[in-house]
């Protein structure tokens, strides 16, 4: 799980999480806004991505999957 | 070029990496960090984050699609993370054309859409000694 | 800084010479000569002849110009005159300005302007071994 | 007299004129076309400056003053 910007200093460095088998991208950003209300108002505003592409909440994760959160951007 | 870089972007070279015999244009776009905020506060600095395999990857999809909308060209793109002071170059766009119509489209195509949906992130520091992670005002959601 | 020069054009001192600390994004445009003519002969090389002092002025005159149709920014443009080789930077035009949009705005105008107005002119040199003094298809009459 | 470009090909390099009182930049266009059938052909697409400003045909001319040979646009 790897967080950035805003979110990162909400949720702290990239970790390891622990999901049940056949959990999804919607279910792991549950597990973690359950126990963090600011990340839960961030929901709208945050795509996730899944290995390097943005992901939609159904998709299932596999062993070792990458899931990024990201925030609105703000390069340039 | 595609490339999320972490010291002094060298502006120059990029511009080099994007010139060919056929070419006849060359534009670049630097952005720099000013003095003062989007709301007047004034900055001392700049802090730039990213997902780098995926920002990197967007640049390149970025560039393919401003060649199909403008025609032919070369584009290069660098964005640089970490600490930034004023004045220092935070991103830099480089399009050789052989004309310069083309390379005028594609570069303010590609910082557009580059500020839209590249993930990239920026926190401002400002001379009151708070900080604030800014998003761009079109930034996709 | 708007200059008729002689030898090579050095693109990142223009460059650096239009930023201030209000200068968020900079662009610069450089003029290439091409391999090949707008009617596609084969170029070997370019030679450009001014009258310098006008030329000079009226790279003022317009940066003015610009300055009051797009807003606050900084100018530069440099034209190197006598014999190019392919390649080789003909004129650079240098925007400043605290925002793009201004910046892009006023870069395509000045070089616009400059290739309409501007008294500087070009003789192609083929790669068959004749020569043509060739005007802008918009040179101002 | 400061031709530029085809037209300083078919002049050759600057020059003093001498030209009688009261002499205008027309009669000096003239006088320099009279003798040379290229520069006549460009007669509608050269402008003609008066010390470093574009000049309509009526202005006199003063003894010093520098007239230059402008063809069309070709820089960039």
């Amino acid at each position: 799980m790897l967080p950035f910007a805003r979110v990162r200093e909400l949720l702290g460095p990239p970790r390891e999480v622990e999901l049940p088998g056949g959990a999804t991208v919607g279910a792991l950003w549950d597990d973690l806004a359950k126990t963090c209300e600011g990340l839960r108002q961030l929901a709208q505003s945050t795509r996730i991505a899944l290995n390097g592409r943005v992901a939609r909440r159904e998709e299932a994760l596999q062993d070792g999957d990458e899931v990024a959160l990201l925030p609105p951007a703000g390069g340039g | 070029m595609f490339a999320i870089v972490r010291g002094p972007i060298d502006v120059s070279a990029i511009a080099k990496s994007v010139r060919t015999d056929a070419c006849g244009a060359i534009i670049t776009f630097s952005g720099v960090v000013r003095e003062t905020s989007d709301d007047d506060r004034p900055v001392t600095g700049l802090s730039y984050e990213a997902h780098e395999s995926m920002a990197a990857a967007e640049f390149e999809a970025i560039a393919q699609e401003a060649r199909r909308r403008f025609g032919p060209c070369e584009i290069a793109v660098a964005h640089r993370i970490g600490d930034l002071h004023v004045g220092e170059v935070s991103v830099a766009v480089a399009v050789g054309a052989p004309h310069r119509g083309v390379a005028f489209d594609a570069c303010l195509f590609t910082i557009d859409e580059l500020k839209r949906r590249a993930p990239i992130w920026k926190k401002e520091h400002y001379a009151q000694g708070d900080s604030e992670w800014r998003s761009n005002p079109d930034a996709q959601a």
